[in-house]
């Protein structure tokens, strides 16, 4: 044996387990909605919060939610983050930014790329809207959308807005 | 000792595959369902615990999502354990007995198998260094349990049949079991074996599936439902995990679980078994000391279905549910985890 | 009501990013064989376990207790595992105090574990899902944004979370069993790592540890055992809420404030800063201290970072609340056991079994563990008298 | 519109997958490594004088640590104490062919170890059947460097 000198330490041992993974019904409705480039979201009956994507069930409250709602492309930063690390399956290049965006008539925030914007220039409360790919190329990903770009509309209070949001929470 | 029951007991259909919704969409409308049968908003629930397996769903922290449909807000206590929502129901029960001001509980488990193959995914669950290199499946596992039966001359190959026809039976008046029916069990013994002496009737099947129990305390339980199935005894015990090291027609963690709920030596009408494979059915039957008396498995136990991380918690609530129903005074239910019956748990739950 | 509990044998590992040279039964035996000691019980006394880990993807093995089961004194005995995230640690070691509060046993083992090493950590927490593109880029990536809120609500400089780093790093060097020892640490050596996720540095996050630590826990009637005065448990408490509600407040999360409210309900606290001695709370990123000291009541809305930033949380500094002084989770991060290391620290600190790292004099401890996207609190207050 | 779940839910392939590298520990690690470079095996004796091959790390009686020095060499052969055929054999079993899981306690051992044995049939397996370990050519450490066990001539 080649090691044979060397007392064994370590084993491996891969692992490979295979799904056939069912994403569920309320992101299915998300994705086959985005696959027509619509977003959509549902209406909790209790607090009014627009959930995107749909779910089936209030997070508050656990009321079952039906009414969908269609949603538009544009929304407004709440908060993000600059990445400045390169991950192993990552093919971004780096610095880039992705954001917590509220879209108009929506309670809860998509995290999504913005670009088109220097990262110093990035800031809570600015407008965005969505960059889509061709049409042509469209499947049941949220990558549907490259990315969100800046607007240029003016800024919006962002801290009345969540709290507007905030407001609307089962007490 | 306080006094805690289980007062209601809520489970999907057991299906082959769940082809609409996510483990969260499962459990959200079994949860809404035993809270409604009791008069109770998700508010009125003290204390949250669920049981899952992150291989099983697929990725890390699965249960977070459940959390999300369970209206969590304001904030709860809450809490979950990897494996077998059995032990989930035993964290709430401790949490109960020290805890004056938990008064309801809610417990629940959930597991979707058909997304990967659980014979191999539950291989992981064996020593890393000695045996999972080798992949031996679940039902190869089972199938040495079962054949130590054999050559000790305990029981026989149509014994095995024999349990599968009596849950199958059993099954055909539970309207959500996924495999009910009278096979002839001389047909069934001339049926190919998997792993031998193992065939296909000895196996659980393949289920998607999510249950919940609620437990209430004292008089709290007594207000809410007519007839709660009090826990008189309730306990857990582990074994050596390796094969090898193990008298395998024995289930000593089981007999000690048995013991130690107060389970032995009592009359009880009912008794759900958490036994993946016929032979082990055979011997927790010797473990618990069930005698003729005795309906075993009135659910068609977990071979009619079998919602992973959740079928042992369902043999509480089917024993509960009868109780309640008053169908039965007293029952034992058993739940397990590990390879050939490894941990144990056993309760004795009774009506007033 | 609940029988009295306390902590009266305490071990832990030397943490480190690759115990290449234990499996992992030579890993938890290593800390459960110290507990052990401390509390002068041999194995065969232990009545049954509680075993916290965080998810199971790490190490590839589905509930590895069961295979350890034998090793860790468990045959014929009830084992119990834990999994709540982050807070794990701190779960099981309150799972393990209601066994002995129901009366059910009267010598608890509780054990914490991670060994990190035999995986990638980034990829084990957030495997790539169908339907679902990956942007975050670490957990760092996670709660990197809330950061940047909490910054923007409350104007606090740059600088904190490089003197918090530095702080727990400084302290870390004080205990033997923390993983990073930088003898050097200073505050230009933080700023000037990578600014991996904006606004948190290289030198700002935890590192990814192997390590197990391990309480023994008793009933009244054996809790002079120890080797050690009995960390008196005062009151335990969880608190948990949903990840993705709408409007929900990562900075300072209703569950941690609910959770701390509770606990100090419980036990008469009103003034926490004044009235603990100190406090080992679960920062596994910087900014999390500023923001945490808001949520758990040691300082105002928007005024945490003053309390960093005034030193009254650092050893060193002669602060009034000391913070980690083990060093915390940025110093050690073994996931499953970093939970369980708060709980095991701030009973030290009772039992006045700390050593360099030993706030003198203290009597009354807070400990802390967060889990998910902080969501998931667990907490306890040990103290050096009889609740 | 409706939310509701009328329509099935989408799915996709995912895999979970990594190839874990483990540290094996001294008892574990001489093991294995006796296996690969002298295809000897070994048990480890108990304070109470019992072998138990594979070997254990922590005393089943006074749960106290063990040490190497406690190891023993123990078979090769041994016999079968219960067994099943498997006529499928599953992804990343020892062989591909059908095959007999074995139960194998090895001379001088008290408990048994787990693997496979090529048996060429299942009318070739009865408990009690001698056995001998089938060792790889190529050896790395670990339990895979016993290719399989085979009946005793």
């Amino acid at each position: 044996m080649a090691d044979a000198q060397k007392p064994v330490t370590y084993i491996k041992t891969p692992i490979a387990i295979h799904y056939d993974y069912s994403i569920g019904t309320g992101s299915s409705t998300f994705m086959r909605a985005i696959r027509e480039g619509r977003i959509l979201g549902s209406r909790c009956p209790d607090t009014g919060k627009v959930y995107v994507p749909p779910r089936l069930s209030s997070v508050e409250t656990a009321s079952p939610m039906s009414e969908l709602v269609e949603l538009p492309d544009r929304g407004v930063v709440y908060t993000y983050c600059i990445v400045n690390i390169k991950f192993y399956d990552q093919v971004l290049e780096i610095p880039y930014a992705y954001a917590y965006i509220v879209l108009d008539g929506a309670d809860s925030a998509i995290m999504h790329l913005i670009q088109e914007c220097s990262v110093e220039e990035m800031r809570p409360g600015m407008r965005v809207q969505a960059v889509w790919k061709d049409p042509s190329e469209w499947t049941e990903s949220l990558e549907n959308i490259r990315y969100f770009k800046p607007t240029g509309e003016a800024d919006l209070p962002i801290d009345t807005i969540m709290n507007q949001i905030r407001k609307k929470s089962y007490a | 000792m306080r006094e805690v029951a289980i007062i209601a007991f809520g489970q999907t259909p057991n299906r082959r595959k769940e082809l609409h919704r996510n483990d969260a969409e499962m459990v959200a409308p079994v949860v809404a369902e035993v809270l409604k049968g009791v008069g109770l908003s998700r508010r009125d629930v003290d204390f949250t615990c669920s049981g899952s397996s992150d291989f099983l769903a697929g990725y890390s922290f699965s249960w977070v999502m459940a959390i999300d449909a369970l209206g969590a807000w304001p904030p709860i206590q809450e809490s979950h354990v990897e494996g077998e929502a059995a032990w989930a129901l035993y964290e709430a029960w401790v949490k109960m007995l020290c805890q004056e001001e938990i008064e309801v509980a809610l417990v629940y488990g959930f597991g979707r198998q058909s997304m990967s193959s659980p014979r191999e995914v539950m291989v992981l669950m064996n020593d890393p260094y000695l045996e999972t290199p080798l992949w031996p499946d679940t039902i190869s596992q089972a199938a040495l349990q079962a054949r130590a039966l054999l050559d000790a001359g305990l029981c026989t190959e149509r014994d095995f049949a024999e349990i599968a026809v009596r849950n199958l039976r059993h099954a055909e008046s539970n309207p959500l079991a996924q495999l009910s029916g009278r096979p002839d069990p001389d047909a069934l013994l001339e049926t190919p074996t998997i792993a031998s002496p193992l065939r296909k009737h000895d196996c659980p099947p393949i289920t998607d599936g999510a249950c919940a129990v609620l437990l209430a305390a004292g008089d709290r339980a007594r207000e809410l439902c007519n007839r709660p199935a009090w826990i008189r005894g309730l306990a857990h015990r582990i074994d050596v995990q390796a094969l090898g090291r193990r008298d395998l027609t024995h289930s000593h963690s089981a007999r000690l679980a048995a013991e130690a709920a107060g389970a032995i030596g009592t009359r009880v009408d009912i008794a759900e078994l958490h036994a993946p494979f016929t032979p082990q059915d055979w011997i927790l039957q010797r473990e618990l000391e069930i005698t003729e008396g005795t309906v075993i498995n009135p659910s068609g136990g977990i071979h009619q279905g079998n919602p992973m991380m959740g079928a042992g918690l369902v043999r509480f609530g089917e024993v509960a549910a009868r109780i309640i129903r008053g169908e039965a005074d007293r029952g034992v239910a058993h739940a397990t985890q590990g390879p050939c019956l490894q941990q144990n748990m056993v309760g004795v739950l009774e009506g007033e | 009501m609940a029988n009295r509990c306390a902590v009266i044998g305490i071990g832990q590992t030397k943490h480190t990013d690759r115990r290449l040279d234990v499996n992992h039964v030579g890993l938890v035996r290593e800390a459960c064989n110290r507990a052990l000691e401390d509390a002068r019980l041999p194995w065969k006394n232990i009545d049954a376990l509680v075993i916290g880990k965080a998810p199971d993807t790490i190490e590839g093995v589905i509930c590895p207790e069961l295979y350890m089961a034998e090793a860790l004194g468990m045959a014929g005995k009830p084992l119990f595992r834990v999994h709540t995230a982050g807070s794990v640690g701190g779960a099981t070691a309150i799972v393990g105090t209601e066994l002995i509060g129901a009366g059910l046993h009267d010598k608890v083992l509780v054990l914490g574990w991670q060994k990190q090493s035999e995986s990638d950590i980034t990829w084990a927490l957030s495997p790539n899902l169908p339907f679902d593109p990956p942007l975050m880029a670490g957990a760092g990536g996670f709660f990197a944004p809330h950061f940047r809120e909490y910054i923007r609500r409350s104007g606090a400089p740059d600088h904190i979370g490089i003197k918090v780093a530095v702080k727990d790093r400084r302290h870390a060097l004080r205990n033997p069993y923390a993983h990073l020892h930088q003898p050097s640490v200073c505050f230009e050596e933080i700023r000037d790592t990578p600014m991996l996720w904006d606004p948190l540095r290289y030198g700002e996050t935890c590192p990814s540890s192997d390590g197990a630590c391990a309480m023994v826990l008793s009933s009244e009637k054996f809790a002079d055992h120890g080797s050690a005065r009995p960390a008196w448990i005062h009151a335990t408490e969880m608190r948990s809420e949903p990840t993705i509600m709408p409007g929900r407040d990562e900075v300072n999360p209703r569950a941690g404030r609910d959770c701390a409210a509770a606990l100090y309900k419980k036990t008469g606290i009103t003034n926490p800063r004044k009235e603990f001695d100190c406090a080992e709370i679960y920062v596994a990123f910087s900014w999390f201290e500023p923001m945490l000291a808001e949520t758990l009541g040691f300082a105002e809305p928007g005024e945490g970072w003053k309390l960093s930033d005034s030193g009254a949380t650092s050893l060193e500094d002669g602060g009034d609340i000391p913070w980690n002084c083990s060093g915390g989770v940025l110093s050690s991060n073994p996931i499953g056991a970093s939970g369980t290391l708060r709980f095991a620290e701030a009973a030290l600190q009772v039992r006045g079994q700390a050593g360099e790292r030993q706030v003198d004099g203290a009597r009354l401890a807070l400990a802390h563990a967060l889990g998910g996207a902080s969501q998931f609190f667990a907490m306890w207050i040990v103290g050096s008298e009889k609740p | 519109m409706e939310l509701n779940d009328h329509e099935e839910a989408l799915r996709g392939d995912h895999v979970l997958q990594y190839p874990y590298r483990r540290a094996t520990g001294p008892i574990l690690g001489r093991f294995f490594t006796e296996i690969r470079d002298h295809g000897r095996l070994l048990g480890m004796k108990t304070a109470a004088g019992k072998v138990l091959c594979p070997p254990v790390e922590v005393d089943p009686d006074t749960l106290e640590d063990l040490s190497v020095d406690d190891l023993v060499e123990v078979g090769p052969a041994g016999c079968v104490t219960s067994w099943t055929w498997l006529r499928e054999p599953r992804p990343g079993n020892p062989l591909e062919r059908p095959f007999a899981w074995a139960l194998i306690r090895l001379d001088g051992a008290d408990s048994a170890l787990l693997h496979a044995v090529d048996a060429g049939s299942e009318s070739a397996m009865r408990t009690g059947m001698r056995v001998v370990p089938r060792f790889c050519d190529e050896r790395s450490g670990g339990i895979r460097d016993i290719a399989c066990f085979v009946p005793e001539d």
